[in-house]
Order: C-alpha cells, then structure tokens, then sequence
C-alpha cells in the first residue's frame, strides 16, 4: 500500500463523478416494516461517487431506519447494491467490510479508550490475528492522517468519553476514513454542534466526499443548502423528491409535507 | 502502587518482585502447611486472572468458571487416579470404581492414562468446550444477563451431573486420594514444594499473558465491545468472535488452574465446582479491581486467605462478613480496592500510558447506544 | 527477532524459576514395591510435654450439614467437658482446637491438614457425611494421625487412621432388613439422595434382596437438597411396595414426607424405614408427617440405660431442656471417652502405640456397652429398629439381642460376596 | 392412566411453584433489569414469616390465611430496603445487581440462621388441606392444588394490577420505555419501588406456599432461585405471559424427564433443553420491543 491519502483532490458535485467508472450505492424498493408498520416504503436511492447526498425529511419520515437498513441492522426487502454488490441480507459486520460506514445520532465512540485507540481500531478490522494479539507499536500513516483531518492531533491520547461533543462526532467521521469505506452514511452529524463547529463540518464532509459515495441525514436546511450537492427528500417511509437544492425546495409536494415546520426549523 | 510501577522497566520490576516473593521468600517463610494453601490460593488467583479479562475487560459476567476449572480437575484427577492404580495396585483400576461401580475402568477414562494426552486436555478440553459454547452464545447475540443466568445454569448441571456419575466420577466424593504426580511421590515434601513452585510459575505466567492481551490491540478492541457492542459490529468486526476469544482464555485458565489444585490439594468434588464456588471465584477479582492486571490476583489471594483464617474462628462471621463484601464493594466501590487510590486522591494527573486504566465497572448503559441506532420510527 | 526487555527479563525469569522447581524435586516413585512404605512426611509434632494435649473437632458449622453436624460437635464438645472436669486424659486437661469444615470435603481435608500440621492435634473427632469422611482419610493416612468418625456409614472401608464408632452396614442397614423380612415384608422401594452413602446402601439392600427374595420394585435418588417429590412418591405408590427403605438426607426428609403423606400414603399403608431420621429431625419434617414411621439406629433417647440417662441429662442441662440427643451425637460422644480409654492403656498417645493398644477397649456408653474391634477398628454395636411416637421421640419396637460385631465388608454374609470386586 | 394424570398433575404443580416463585422475579428483572439473587431468600422469608404467624396462631388454617398477605408484606418490605438502599443507585449496571443480591442474600441466610436456627422448622398445613382427592384415580394432594390456587390467584391479581389501574399502566410504560416514560412525567422512582415491592412480596407469598409441601430453612431460597431465573429467561424478560408458559412447560418436562430418567439427570436434561432453547430464541419466548436490556 502507497501513502494513503484520506482526502482526495477536488470538490463533490452534483452526479458525482463525471469520468472514468465511479463506484456507487444503488437502492432498489428497499421496504422496512415494524409490526405491520411500513417505516420505509419502497425506496429507490443512487448515490454515485463524488456526490454528496443529503437525505432529508420531517421526523418519523424513515431516514435513520433507511441507514440502519443499509447497514444491516434492521431487517428489510429490496436490493441496496454497492458498485456491483449486493449487500442486503449480510450481516452487520459483513457489510462493514464491503466499504460501508457510518455514524450515529448521538456519537458512539468508545468513551474508555483514547482517541487513537479509537482510529486505530476503526483502521483494523482486516488485521491477521497475529497483529492483533501484538501491541500496537506505531501509529500508522491513515490513522495520523485522519488525526490531522479531524484536527485532534493534539488530542490523540485523550479518553475519548472527555471530548466535546462536536469533537466525539469529527472522531466518528475519522474512524469512518481509516476504516477505508467508501460508503458514508451519515445520521445527522452536526447535531448540537455550535455555528463554528458546524462550518467545520461542512468543509470537512466536503472534503472527504470528493471520491466517496457520500449520504448525511440532516435536519438543518441552512446546512444542507450550503453543503449539499444534491437532496433526497423522505417522507412516510417514501422518497418524495430528488435533485438539487433548489429543485427540491421548488417542489410543490415538499412543500406540502413541510408546510414551513422542518423547512425553517433549525433544531 | 500501580503507577509507581509505570513503563517497562517498571513492568520488568513488577515482575521480579512478584517472582521473588513467591519463588523466594514465601518457601523460605511459611511453613509446609501453609506453603500448601498458598498454592491452593495461587491456583484461585489464576481463575481469577481469566475473569478479570473475561469479565473485567470484556464485560462478559462468568458465572460459570467452575465448570472449566472443573473440567482441567478432573481430568488430572483421573490421569493421578489411574496412574496410581497401576503403580500401587496394579490392577489399573481406581479404588473407587471397584467399590461403587462395576470395577471396569471406563472407555473415556482410559485415554488420561497417557501423561501426555492429559497435559494437553487439561489445556484443550475446557478451551474447546469454551469454544464450542461461546460460539453457539455470542452467536446468537445472548449477553449480559442472559449469559450470566445460563452460565450459571451450566455451572449447576455441571456439578449434577459429577455428583449422579458416581461409579465413574466419585459423585459427591470427587476424586481424591493420590500418591503420586506424574510418577512423583506426593508425600515428599520436595514435592510438595515443588507442585507450589510450579503454581507460581503458572500464576506469573498468566499474568504475562493477561497483560499482553491486555496491552495489545486486542485488547482495545475487546474494551470497545465491552462498551459497544453493537458499534464495533459497524467497524467490520464480529464481537462474537473477539468474545469468543476472550472466554476461551478464561476458560484455559481456570482448567489450567483446576489442573494444579487437584495435585496441591488432593482433592476435586462436585463442591468445588458448582454455582456457589462459581460465583465465590468473583469476589476477589471484584475486591481486588475487576479490570486491572494485578487486581484480581491480589483480591483472589487475600480473600482465600481471609477465608481460611476467619472462617473457622468465626463461621457465621464470616458468611456475614463474605455477603458484605459483595455488597459493599459492587454496590459503593465497583472499581474495587484498585480504585481506592483514584477514589481518596482524586488528583488531576494524566494517567501513565503504561498503568492499567481502570476500567469502569461495566457496560455503560446500553439505552444510550441502542437509542442512537434505534429507528426512531419506533420509539414514537 | 527483536525481543523486548520486558520479555528478555520474562524469559530469564521463567527460566530461573523452572530451575528452582526442577531443583526442588523430591523422591520419583521408582520401585513401586517400597513406595508404599515410604515414610511419611512429619514425624508426629504432638506436644506432651505440658499439662494439657491438643484434641481436633472438625464439623460443618457453616453450609447445609450444618444443621446436624452442629449437633455433633455440642455432644463432642460435652464429652470433653466431663472428661476435662474429671480429671483430663493421662493427667492432661483436653486442649479443643475446632474447625468448620464448611459442608465441602474439599475443606474438611484443608481443615485437617491444619488440625495436624500446624496444630499438632493428638486425635481428631468428626466428619459426617461419606465425602467429608473419603476426603479426610488420605490426610489422616498420610501424615499417620488419628481420626473418630462418629457417623453411621455405608461401610467398605476400613483404616488404621480412623476409628468408625457410628454404625457399619452390618450393625444398621442388615438389621433393618431382617426386621423387615421377619415382619413379612415381600417387596421394598429404595429412595435415597443421590450421594454415595444411599447408593452404596442401595446397593448392599439390592443384593440382600436378591438373596433373600424380596422384590426391588423401584431404586430413586434425588439431588441432595431436593424439594420436589411428586415424581417419586407417584412412583412409590404405583408400586405398591410393601415398604420404603429411606436413605434420604437432611431437608430432602421434610419434603419427602410432607409430598408422602399428601398423596395418602402413611406409615399404615407403606411403611418407609429411614436411616438418617433422628429424633433431631422429627421436629422439621412435623410430627404430623413421620408419626408412626420406623428407623433404624443403634442408640434412642428413650433408651433405659443409666449411662444413657446419665448423658441425656447432662446434656440438656448444659444445652437446654429442649434438645434432643440422637445416635450420632451418642457416637460422637462415645468416640471421646473410648480414645480416652484407649489412650490410658496404651500410656502414650503416640499414635502407634494407640493403634496397638485399641483392640478390647470397651466403654460403657449410652448405647450400652462398646468394645473396639482392633482388626477393623469399628466398634461393637447394637441394632435397634424404632418407631417415631407422638412426642417425636424414637421408641424401640425391636432390639438385637446382642452387640454385633462390625462387618464393614460384610465378609461374613454369603449374599454380598460379590458387592466389592 | 392413573399414574399419567397423577404425573400430568405433578408437572403442572412444579410448574404453578416455579411461576410462583418466577412472577415476582419477572417483574423486578423485566422493569428495572435488576437481577435479584436475594428473591429466594425473600421466599425463605414469607416462609419463615408462616412459621412466625404460626407461633402466634395455633390454628393452621387461620394462620395461613394470615400468612399470605403476612408474607407478602415481608418481602415487600424487605424488596423496598434493598431497592432504596442499594438497587436505586445500580440501575445502569444490571449485572452488578446480581453480584450484590447475592451478597444480599448470603447475609440473609446467615440472619435466618443465626434467629431461627440451622434446623428446618415445622410449618403446620391445616387439617383441610391434608390429604387428597382422586381424579381417576389418581391421588391429587390438596397442598399442590391449593398452591396451584394460590399461584393462579396471584397471576390474576397482577395481571389485573397492570392492565387495569393508572398504576399499572405506570409501570409498564417504564418496561417499555424507561426514558420516554420519564420524559413524559411518569415517576420512575415511584414505580420503581412499587414494582420492587409488589414483585418481592410475591416472592414472600411464594414461600409462604412452599412451607406445605417443603421444608422451611435457612438454605430454602437456594431450592429455587436458579430455576426461577431460568423461567424468566425461557419465559422472555418483562414478559408474565411468557413466564406462566414456560414455568408450566418446564414443570411438565422436569416431570417427563424425571420419571422416565431419573431426577439427577432429569434436572441436567432440563437445563441442556433451554440452552438449546435460547440457541432457538435467544430472546426466550415472547419478546418486547425494547431494547432495555437484550
């Protein structure tokens, strides 16, 4: 392996890569029912490398259910295919290794051990069983990268349960990019972050979604409008709208289901 | 104490200390009585070490250790026993088999004849059938309570089941009785001595192991399934599997040390399997720090210790004694006593990166985490 | 390879340790023939030179067993009482050194190492159940001391080391057999917990049995400790046996019986003979319950001896009026007193010279008169059958004629010659 | 014929004791997620509460009657001590509350002992419950049926208790979601220590029942504990419904196993079944949407 290089060069846009053969996720009527309860109700999504997809919608509208579909927690029907893949049906872990990653509403990182601790078991699900068992010598290049990216270098040997919030959310985004995947399925990651930090996280999503297959479940619209290159709107389980901001904040049904409640609200 | 011996040089300090105090100065000190129970408390302290990382790092609650120091126990017991009756009666046959059962030796008796197949079931079989059962549990994703209540169910039809097997297992008798340890004469206190030596040496051994587990990147990774489980699932790990790992080692050293109590001792019977000395296997690792290195050790010895002093003074004492250590120290000091110095200090000091980072006492809520990958369709 | 310090120094130091274990070996077992004499570890570190000598009681005062053998050791502990305010042993006041023995054999054997190494105890007296016993004997056996096991047992065994002064199978299991077959009793149902003192009885019976043409219609064990009988006392009733021989231990009786006699079986229509139902235990099962139910023992309360009347008075005036003397607290007692009497006439209490002197001592117990069978080292005894009256005392409905020698392999019996292969 | 019923009767007896002694625990473990090791020391407790009352009252029949809401109140009591004392401050780690109960109870052993002696006890059953009736034969003691009431009743009241009154309602909008229901004004703290109350008071009445077929010691609450947790394992956490089917099925099986076995390996096979069981249904029987605590 060459020098990784967490961040590519260049910006997403909308359509995601434009050359050569970009990888992409590819969901096909993926259903989830609780009960008799249809929280995701035949939803199609292509999200292509390179775009930077915002997943939006009013609550209850099936947003983290379809991220928790993707990723193997919730059982579901369909087909969600990455780059030729089919990945339904696999376990958890399974389609963690497929490139797959993601983060959580609230940060789950592990509060007892370090911030490099952290990276570097996010970096380490393929390691051979001898690697494992040995002590960890060295940071490796990926893991001092995404230090530097998520800018806790400085806090590299911190517990991670005595971060600021914010910071807890930049190291789960880190974990995502040592752990190589090129899926990121984001479950709103600047929740309670204040005005700074989110700018921050803007840029940095912006950064790392250039050649990655990028999905942020987010609420606040200002955000989306100044980060988002394009916009999924969900509602009762359904995909409602699609296309850029403006096409979506154009359309007549979204503004029927919003009717000025999630489209202003700022939470 | 422990962040006095920080870094490696403190570790290589650690342990020759440790070496010579048991290698050293304990033989030259205590009389052969007393040399005895030491071993005897030496073989629990290494149970102890296999919970403080099952238990301790990797948040699984074992109450079922007995059944692996049970299994190495008892297959010792029957290689000494069938050693002894070809060496002493040289019919082959147990004495006990001849008094309750039919006087045949059983087919699956006969391969701990051989010295060697028995060294190495001691090591396998409580590692296999840990194996085995971790698997089929941490597969299906049974934890926590559930693991605790079954673990302890296994524990109870464990020591049933030796005490119904009377012809073949001694019943409630257990084995007992040896002469000699792998041809050497078990009332020549050299020996005695030197079965005490090697108990030590285990117990050094262990914790060696223990700390590099600990230390390695494995480590880590089975604190963050402590913690999380269900988060380590989206790194593209199996928990099931760092689990599994976690409690074959356990298990190994508890059958390790069930291998050595029964030559130390001399006896093994169902009394000293089943749930209650299961669950009397914790109270040490919990008084002493579940989640440190040298904590559970400690906590093992002393308890031991404090239970054959007192107990015979003061029998209803003690049980009073032994219930209020449980209570007081779980319920108001979960760190255990390694955590007394962090809990009278409470200086702001960094802690050294090579000290053992005393771990909270258990899972942190798993609301907290559930909530976050809990559609929140549902919670409505 | 790069090797650590720490490992380096881990290495060295394992290898330094092996060094000392390896060099702390004793004596390998070359020639089995003399292995077995070799000598034992401690020459015997009993202190006589003083004015006092160091007696062992080990009994459970903690665990299950401690609900009998706490019993035990009162009436031990009153026997050396009287013989300290009579005059001691040899002219030495008895030093008590008690140990708990937790209800765990594993305990009982630590318990006794201690009682002999470090305490140096001339003779030990208790135990109680088969295992405390089996896990006692290669302790006594191997540092060469003196231990008196004060319980009834399942026999088969027989040491040097320990003097049995409980019942033998041939002084309580075969008597019971006997009045049974004399009282017409054609076929029998064996329940038992399942330890080895029911399983080995159960399977002396069986061969009795056998010879004698009673039928076993059933043999049930249930856990030690066990609470549900439905199952068995079905099982009983279904047979319709013409008695219950009842090894049943400690609370499993309360339950037996309660479950017994709510299915309508009493003593008038299934009579059950226990062995482990003393006049201790009557008062938890409920007299209700056992009234009229037999059991076999050598020794009552109600027994009409002056010895007897003697023991039972002292020890409800030194333990209350409320309590209630039964056989092994009678053995117990006895055990005392008969080491005291060997012990005079062997001069010494050396333990060889104990040994030697044993055969022939007797004692006037409460039982009635004890000898010690010096090949075996059991003591005579006399079987009495007894029926539990409505003060939930034991009255004697039938009584060997004579103190019967001990058996304790039934070598004497034709039918149990193939019981130890 | 007669031994089938006789032994049909007897498994569901076993059963009726074992959810007997599993309701309570069913209901502490489901809400709380409090592992109570001390639950059968609160059942030796109602037991030796009947022995107490009966010291007091010489007419069995009067002072049964008397002893179950007696013993109910006792291990009430005692259930609330421990919850304020200790459990309120352990609701985040679950597992530790095993290991302190335990501790719990090894203090209350010793306590019975050290107060009412190593020996068991006699608790008089009264004249009308001596005895049996025949069922085709088959003799069905009145002790067992008596009990098999008495669980049935206490079913009945609890289940009425959760489905009927605000109170109930409380506690299981606590089961289902502790924070929700904390959230929207629910006292948790109050209903904790109703539900610890109401759940160790059955286990009070529970030894109040075992005193007519069993004995009443130190060491009663022993007999019990482990199969009443495996109940509630089998059963599903939280789940009454799943309690009463396995406590039932596992009395028949342990019934099965014993006769055609023995009792040894009957309770061996018992435990090898729900293993296997829970490799099936690791949620056990019934499971409840929340994610307290599986």
């Amino acid at each position: 392996m060459t020098t990784p290089t967490l961040l590519p060069d260049g910006e997403p846009q909308a359509g995601g890569w434009r050359r050569g053969r970009p990888k992409y996720l590819e969901v096909r009527n993926l259903s989830v029912s609780f009960d008799g309860f249809l929280a995701v109700d035949n939803v199609n999504l292509d999200v292509i490398q390179g775009d930077l997809r915002f997943l939006i919608g009013p609550n209850g509208a099936g947003k983290t259910t379809v991220i928790d579909a993707i990723t193997g927690l919730v059982p579901a029907t369909g087909s969600v295919n990455h780059t030729g893949t089919e990945i339904l049906g696999r376990k958890v872990h399974k389609i963690a290794r497929l490139g797959v990653g993601r983060t959580f509403q609230t940060a789950s990182v592990f509060e007892n051990l370090s911030v490099l601790q952290n990276l570097d078991i996010a970096a380490g699900s393929s390691r051979s069983p001898l690697q494992m068992l040995r002590r960890r010598k060295s940071v490796e290049p990926a893991v001092e990268e995404a230090l530097e990216i998520i800018g806790l270098a400085g806090a590299a040997d911190k517990k991670a349960g005595i971060l600021a919030h914010g910071q807890k959310q930049w190291l789960e985004i880190g974990m995502l990019l040592v752990q190589n995947s090129d899926v990121l399925l984001l479950d709103e990651p600047i929740a309670g972050m204040s005005q700074d930090e989110r700018g921050e996280t803007g840029e940095l999503l912006r950064r790392i979604a250039a050649n990655r297959i990028t999905l942020v479940i987010e609420h606040d619209m200002d955000f989306v409008r100044e980060f988002a290159t394009s916009v999924s709107v969900l509602a009762a389980g359904k995909v409602l709208s699609e296309g850029s901001v403006a096409q979506v904040q154009a359309d007549k049904k979204v503004q029927d289901v919003y009717l000025g409640t999630a489209a202003t609200e700022g939470q | 104490m422990k962040s006095l011996l920080r870094g490696r040089l403190g570790t290589v300090a650690g342990f020759t200390l440790g070496a010579v105090l048991l290698l050293g100065v304990a033989p030259a000190l205590l009389p052969a009585f007393n040399l005895g129970l030491l071993g005897k408390f030496l073989c629990f302290a290494i149970v102890a070490v296999g919970i403080g990382l099952a238990w301790g790092r990797g948040g699984m609650l074992t109450l079922g250790q007995g059944v692996f120091f049970g299994l190495g126990a008892y297959i010792m017991a029957m290689h000494m026993k069938l050693a002894d009756a070809s060496l002493f009666g040289g019919s082959g046959v147990p004495d006990f088999m001849s008094l309750y059962g039919s006087g045949e030796v059983p087919g699956w008796w006969e391969p701990f004849r051989s010295p060697a197949v028995t060294l190495l079931a001691v090591v396998l079989v409580p590692g296999l059938v840990a194996l085995v059962l971790g698997f089929a549990i941490f597969k299906r994703r049974v934890k926590g309570a559930y693991f605790a209540i079954l673990s302890q169910a296994l524990a109870a039809a464990f020591a049933v089941f030796l005490i119904g097997q009377q012809a073949t297992t001694g019943g409630s008798n257990g084995l007992n009785g040896f002469r000699s340890f792998f041809g050497f004469d078990l009332k020549d206190p050299n020996n005695k001595l030197m079965l005490y030596m090697i108990a030590a040496v285990v117990l050094l051994l262990s914790v060696a192991i223990a700390r590099q587990l600990m230390h390695s990147r494995f480590g880590e990774l089975l604190v963050a399934v402590r913690d999380q489980e269900e988060r380590v699932r989206f790194l593209g790990y199996d928990p099931a599997t760092v689990k599994t790992v976690i409690y074959v080692a356990a298990a190994v050293l508890a059958g390790v040390a069930g291998a050595l109590f029964v030559p130390i001792v001399g006896i093994i019977s169902p009394a000293d399997v089943g749930v209650i000395p299961s669950i009397a296997f914790l109270i040490g690792v919990a008084i002493g720090g579940r989640g440190t290195l040298l904590g559970p050790v400690l906590g093992a010895v002393c308890v031991a210790a404090a239970q054959s002093s007192l107990s015979s003074t003061f029998p209803s004492f003690w049980v009073y004694f032994q219930g209020l250590l449980f209570v007081l120290v779980i319920g108001f000091m979960p760190g255990g006593l390694a955590s007394l110095p962090a809990l009278l200090g409470r200086r702001r000091r960094t802690p050294p990166e090579a000290s053992d980072p005393v771990a909270p006492p258990d899972a942190p809520d798993p609301d907290v985490e559930e909530r976050a990958t809990k559609p929140e369709e549902v919670s409505r | 390879m790069r090797v650590s310090v720490t490992k380096r120094a881990f290495y060295s130091l394992a290898a330094a340790a092996m060094a000392t274990v390896l060099a702390g070996c004793g004596s390998q077992i070359a020639d089995p023939a003399s292995a077995g004499s070799t000598a034992s570890s401690g020459t015997s570190c009993v202190d006589t030179s003083g004015s006092s000598i160091k007696v062992g009681f080990i009994n459970s005062l903690s665990g299950t067993m401690a609900i009998s053998e706490s019993t035990v050791f009162d009436s031990l502990s009153l026997a050396a009482e009287e013989i300290n305010a009579s005059g001691g042993v040899l002219g030495k006041q008895l030093e008590v050194i008690s140990e708990d023995g937790a209800s765990e054999p594993t305990k009982f054997a630590e318990r006794a190492g201690k009682l002999i190494q470090q305490d140096c105890a001339a003779a030990v007296f208790g135990g109680w159940t088969s295992s405390s016993r089996k896990a006692m004997l290669p302790v006594f056996e191997a540092n060469d001391a003196l231990l008196f096991y004060p319980v009834q047992y399942e026999g088969l065994e027989s040491s040097k080391n320990i003097f049995y002064t409980g019942a033998t199978t041939n002084q309580q299991i075969i008597p019971a057999l006997d009045y049974l077959a004399e009282q017409g009793t054609k076929s029998l149902f064996l329940v038992g917990s399942d330890y080895v003192f029911p399983r080995t009885a159960n399977k002396i019976i069986q061969a009795y049995a056998a010879a004698k043409g009673i039928e076993v219609l059933g043999e049930e064990y249930a856990p030690l400790g066990s609470t549900e009988f439905s199952t068995i006392v079905n099982k009983v009733r279904d047979s319709k046996a013409d008695a219950v021989f009842n090894t049943l231990n400690g609370d499993s009786n309360v339950a037996f019986f309660r479950q017994y006699r709510s299915v309508g079986l009493t003593a008038d229509t299934i009579p059950v003979v226990s062995v482990s139902i003393a006049e201790e235990e009557v008062p938890g099962i409920g007299l209700d319950n056992v009234e009229g139910q037999l059991t076999a023992w050598d020794y009552y309360q109600t027994l009409d001896t002056p010895a007897n009347k003697k023991f039972v008075a002292a020890f409800k005036s030194k333990f209350g009026t409320e309590r209630v003397t039964s056989d092994p607290m009678e053995a117990a007692y006895t055990s005392l007193y008969l080491w005291k009497a060997i012990v005079e006439k062997a001069g010494s209490f050396e333990v060889d010279k104990v040994q030697a002197a044993a055969d022939g001592v007797t004692f006037e117990a409460p039982e009635g008169l004890v000898t010690v069978n010096g090949e075996n080292n059991h003591i005579t005894k006399t079987p009495r059958i007894g029926k539990i009256n409505a003060e939930g005392l034991i009255d004697t409905v039938w009584s060997s004629p004579a103190a019967v020698e001990p058996d304790p392999f039934l070598a004497t019996y034709d039918w149990a010659k193939d019981l130890t292969k | 014929m007669e031994l089938l019923i006789g032994q049909m009767f007897a498994g569901l007896s076993l059963g009726s004791v074992l959810l007997l002694a599993a309701l309570g625990l069913s209901l502490t473990f489901g809400q709380m997620g409090v592992i109570n090791m001390a639950h059968g020391e609160f059942m030796m407790a109602g037991a030796y509460t009947a022995f107490v009352v009966q010291q007091a009252i010489s007419d069995a029949g009067v002072s049964l009657l008397v002893s179950i809401p007696a013993g109910f109140l006792v291990g009430g009591v005692l259930g609330l001590v421990l919850e304020a004392v200790l459990l309120r401050r352990m609701y985040h780690r679950p597992l530790d509350t095993l290991l302190v109960t335990f501790g719990v109870a090894l203090i209350l052993q010793q306590a019975a002992r050290d107060i009412f002696g190593a020996p068991s006890v006699d608790v008089r059953a009264p004249g009308w419950l001596q005895g049996n009736i025949e069922l085709l034969g088959a003799p069905i003691p009145l002790t067992r049926l008596f009990i098999l009431g008495l669980s049935l009743l206490c079913l009945a009241g609890l289940v009425l208790l959760l489905k009927a009154t605000p109170l109930g309602r409380r506690i299981r909008a606590v089961v289902l979601n502790r924070d929700l229901a904390e959230t929207s004004g629910v006292s948790t703290r109050r209903s904790d220590q109703l539900t610890f109350f109401i759940g160790s008071g059955l286990a009070g009445i529970a030894g109040v029942a075992v005193t007519l077929i069993g004995s009443t010691s130190p060491y009663l609450g022993t007999n019990y504990i482990v199969d009443a947790f495996l109940v509630v394992v089998a059963g599903g956490i939280g789940q009454i419904k799943g309690a009463v089917i396995a406590a039932f099925a596992l009395g028949v099986l342990q019934s099965v196993f014993e006769y055609s076995t023995t009792a040894s390996i009957g309770k061996v096979l018992i435990l090898i079944v729900i293993v296997v069981f829970l490799q099936l249904r690791p949620q056990g029987i019934f499971s409840l949407k929340t994610r307290s605590l599986a």
